[in-house]
């Protein structure tokens, strides 16, 4: 199998944030995302799925690395400071490089 | 007074309400799934405003606009009082005094509904098209709150989204904007003919689903009860003055554009009632930097309850003093 | 005999029940999403409990409390003599006859629905406070069987959360519980005039989604006929022949207790009835160790179906014996 | 017909469709989660589906037969000539042909219902029975789809899925059939004593939940209107001309099957109607190597609307004529 | 802690995909997956979660490497030309080995 | 970008376990979770997602590697025997490791 490095940022956010995020991820360069609805306790308390308006929301997106890099950097600067969200990254192989 | 407090108190929508805040405290596991809450929003919203546009086509558009204007001024006025006080009297940063200001000058459906599910209770008749004064109150305040917060931060402009512009397109073409417009158009195009056919859905049952709604809105409100020491005694006091404040607005203003004693006192209610969906969604994107455990908080946890159990007949007896 | 299991085998509610057996064994991909079954539950248990308690209002207290208290006695005892026959003549293990002794002293309040359904479908007239006795059935028998679970097997606990606390906090708290208590005391308050306003939603179209859930049970429960073979005869047996035992003792109690007919039979169905939502969600954490697949099975696979489409009209035959 | 368009254009159902549109186009957030839409299509299929049984259980299965042995074949038949024209004319590769042409074989049951609401809201009186026949043309044309794309790639047989196998399984225990035919033996069991019970339910409010959940279509079916430049000039003009052919085909049937004005009418939005639930799921594992833009898009934001605004009248003015 | 190395294959796909992807999993031999309602974007396109047969599902399993590689082979083989989907693989640790 | 190495682990079990799952977490030193409602299949057979008491939950948390290691071994020691579950850590990268 010839499988290709890639990496996968997870972004977990609450459900204000969504359009914001997405933006973002399409001005850094990413070329698709899936996203779960999800519920969570943090720094900033239980965030229960109730009422969607409240809830949390999990991005998922893979893309190259630098374009990883960016996304984080950015996320750290502009993003962390203004919603409750926390923002990981991991590494995966997909087959078709290209897409991603 | 009295009287109308013990009416509205056991009603089965306000006791609902309280048995949700009861499961809430006692950490019970209730509670709704979100979708169950988005699909009793869909109708709640569309059964009023259907009901309001059938409303309008009867009464005529000229009965209708003058009052609803003055809805619309004074949504956009109250920021601009609440605003200097929050920040004076409150001392709380600019951005979230802004933010609250939008809260209390914008509206909540749900209060409007449960003012109007209590007038009927106590046969006290009010014009059906009120639920037009609801659907242009809600956008105004928040744009003029996202300008004043705006304005106050006007150096830290490094938050592309953090515009007016997407304020704007939120509050024209957001979720609950929609649907309540939407379906007072409806309404009118349809009027009574289209109204018999769907009266055994959207107006028969009405009451009692509101009062399933209310259950799941105690909970919530419950939910937000343990962040009220967050919020200091000032916005707790903020919480039930200011709604009593814009009670009165409302009526009198109501009376003014010559609206009957139930007009005046669900204008009044629409007055005192603080937005809790539409003006977090909005700031939250707009204004990023605010704090949104204060203004969700005040609006939720406090007025919103309050509002349900004693502000409706508070200011419906305030609407037969001012009328007597 | 056959007249009352013929009306009852026609009947829309039935009759959607077997049909979702039959989609659930055709292995078809129906099946209700989760937030749906969770809005029907919470429908169909404030609707019962809001009725009743507009029932209670009117009966009194004075009237519910002595046949209340046998209720709670009889389902706090059924553990105690199923517990043995589970061990000795069933040869389970004791956490496991603990278990499944605790969801047949316990209740199905979809039964019960069933039952009052029924009921009125054939003219049978019943005390609407009855549902009061599903309210204080559902805990006493859980609390009971994780006493006997727990004294069984007090030398392995290296469990924190295997606790009797947990279990208690469940009985009180649970969903279930807090919808139909709560229900029950709002209904109470309101009284008649509440129930007025509610009642296109809370009672006419109630025969109708009683009719869709139980297609969704069917579903459910048909899924599970797959582990039929895993329980073996001895729970086959047992899922039959002792709801037809405590279905005699309910019945009888009730009329030791001066109900009228219809509220003997009911008394008679919850007895009978084995619970499969709140037992199972109590013992799986209260009695980690128990098999899940042996007491679910038998309450929902063997005991429900049955109920619903035998039992219930055999209880009120054995009513009809009785009172004759 | 002027007068029959304007009666259907400011009819509840249609305007909140055209608002679904709009709030799509406007790029709102209004949406509607996932399980109320699966709820809200529970709910009218079993609706549709008990109301046509309790019929049939009154007319006897010999008045319903014959003309729903014609629906079927009229079904079967349709993709037999749609296929070569969409080939020949259109120049799509023979997989997307019978692709699309299993979809306009198939039928939509919500245009069926938007239609028997209709006829109702103009008074005019239609089989009740109607709905069987919604419910054996869903399937036929699906598999003769199937059959058609496999001949034409029977070399190419890597996917083992891509089965008619697993085609006939879907016609048969699909979620849409088994509700309807679910619900059309339920009906007809119970009869209208079974009816009488659940009416509240399933007949009284099911104008306003056609109503919502056409708002809901409304969004879904705006949202593809951006795929309409993918699909091209062809695949426009097909999915208008189609539906007015096969509908008069399915008028002239209906007649010929001795059915009344109504039932005629109906036969004929049947034909017109082009499956986009039941017909791209079976057709996306049969024939997965069909493009599901080109099928999807010319029964949902062609076809669909069209036919719930202009079709619906239309058939009717064809049955008016052909009947006069 | 005594952990074993083992792979998770991630497949997000249309909905329609649901039940060719389970059988292709049973007979490439994983034992057990589990499965995630999503919404999506990607080169098709937004895939919301309004109506379920138009909605992206996500469905991870967790086997042994040979099995990945299987897995991984024929998606991209079978799957890829005739679904919309993306699926990659990355590296986990779990306990009982042989459980999967 | 200043990334930091932690361990993401994931827990999948029957709703039943969420209330002892979160006080493990809690009591682990674990500073935060995200929760989703999954589908799933293995051992015990297939969980749909019908009725909440019934369904599988999905728990991720991310963690500093020892409190990874100790929620391991909790996990089998006191839960495996109990709950139908599985559980796996892997390796993310997160910025401000100070919230973890
Ligand atoms: N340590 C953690 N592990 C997994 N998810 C977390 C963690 N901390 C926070 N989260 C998620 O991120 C959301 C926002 O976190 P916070 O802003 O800290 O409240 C929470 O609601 C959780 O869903
Ligand atoms: N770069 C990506 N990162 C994460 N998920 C993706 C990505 N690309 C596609 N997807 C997911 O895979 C689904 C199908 O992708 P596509 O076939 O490209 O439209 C999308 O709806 C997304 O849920
Ligand atoms: N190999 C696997 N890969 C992914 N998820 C799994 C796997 N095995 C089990 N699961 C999940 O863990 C749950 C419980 O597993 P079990 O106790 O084996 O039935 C299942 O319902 C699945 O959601
Ligand atoms: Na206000
Ligand atoms: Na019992
Ligand atoms: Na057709």
């Amino acid at each position: 199998m010839n499988t290709h490095p890639m990496k996968l940022v997870t972004i977990i956010c609450e459900a204000h944030a969504r359009e914001p995020v997405k933006k973002l991820l399409r001005e850094a360069g990413a070329h698709g995302y899936t996203l779960f609805q999800v519920e969570g306790e943090g720094s900033r308390g239980e965030r229960t799925a109730e009422i969607q308006e409240f809830a949390n929301i999990q991005i998922e997106t893979i893309v190259q690395p630098d374009v990883a890099a960016a996304l984080m950097e950015k996320l750290e600067r502009d993003f962390f400071p203004r919603f409750g969200m926390i923002a990981f990254e991991s590494d995966v192989r997909v087959l078709r490089p290209k897409k991603f | 007074m009295l009287d109308a407090l013990h009416a509205n108190l056991v009603s089965p929508a306000v006791l609902f309400f309280v048995l949700g805040l009861v499961a809430a405290i006692a950490k019970s596991d209730l509670k709704f799934p979100e979708p169950l809450y988005a699909g009793l929003t869909i109708y709640l919203l569309t059964a009023i405003g259907f009901k309001g546009g059938v409303a309008i086509s009867q009464a005529g558009l000229g009965a209708v606009w003058l009052p609803g204007l003055a809805a619309m001024v004074l949504g956009a006025l109250t920021p601009l009082w609440t605003y200097p006080v929050l920040k004076t009297v409150g001392r709380l940063p600019a951005v979230d005094a802004a933010a609250i200001a939008a809260h209390y000058g914008s509206v909540s459906a749900v209060t409007f509904i449960a003012a109007t599910n209590y007038l009927t209770a106590i046969n006290q008749p009010y014009e059906n098209y009120a639920s037009a004064f609801l659907a242009v109150m809600e956008s105004p305040a928040i744009l003029v709150g996202v300008v004043l917060g705006k304005m106050a931060m006007n150096r830290s402009g490094n938050f592309p989204e953090a515009s007016l512009k997407t304020a704007m397109h939120e509050a024209l073409f957001g979720r609950s904007i929609v649907l309540l417009v939407g379906a007072l158009v409806v309404g009118g195009l349809c009027g009574e003919r289209g109204m018999s056919k769907v009266e055994p859905f959207f107006v028969t049952p009405f009451q009692g689903v509101l009062a399933l709604f209310l259950l799941e809105m105690g909970i919530v409100a419950g939910r937000r009860l343990g962040d009220l020491r967050k919020v200091g005694p000032f916005l707790l006091a903020f919480g039930i003055i200011v709604p009593v404040i814009n009670g009165a607005l409302g009526v009198w203003l109501g009376k003014l554009t010559a609206l009957e004693l139930g007009g005046a006192t669900l204008m009044g209610v629409l007055s005192a009632s603080a937005s809790y969906i539409a003006a977090p969604a909005a700031i939250r994107v707009s204004l990023p930097d605010a704090n949104p455990t204060l203004s969700l908080t005040s609006a939720l946890a406090i007025t919103f309850p309050f509002n349900i159990t004693v502000g409706i007949p508070l200011y419906l007896a305030m609407a037969r003093w001012m009328y007597a």
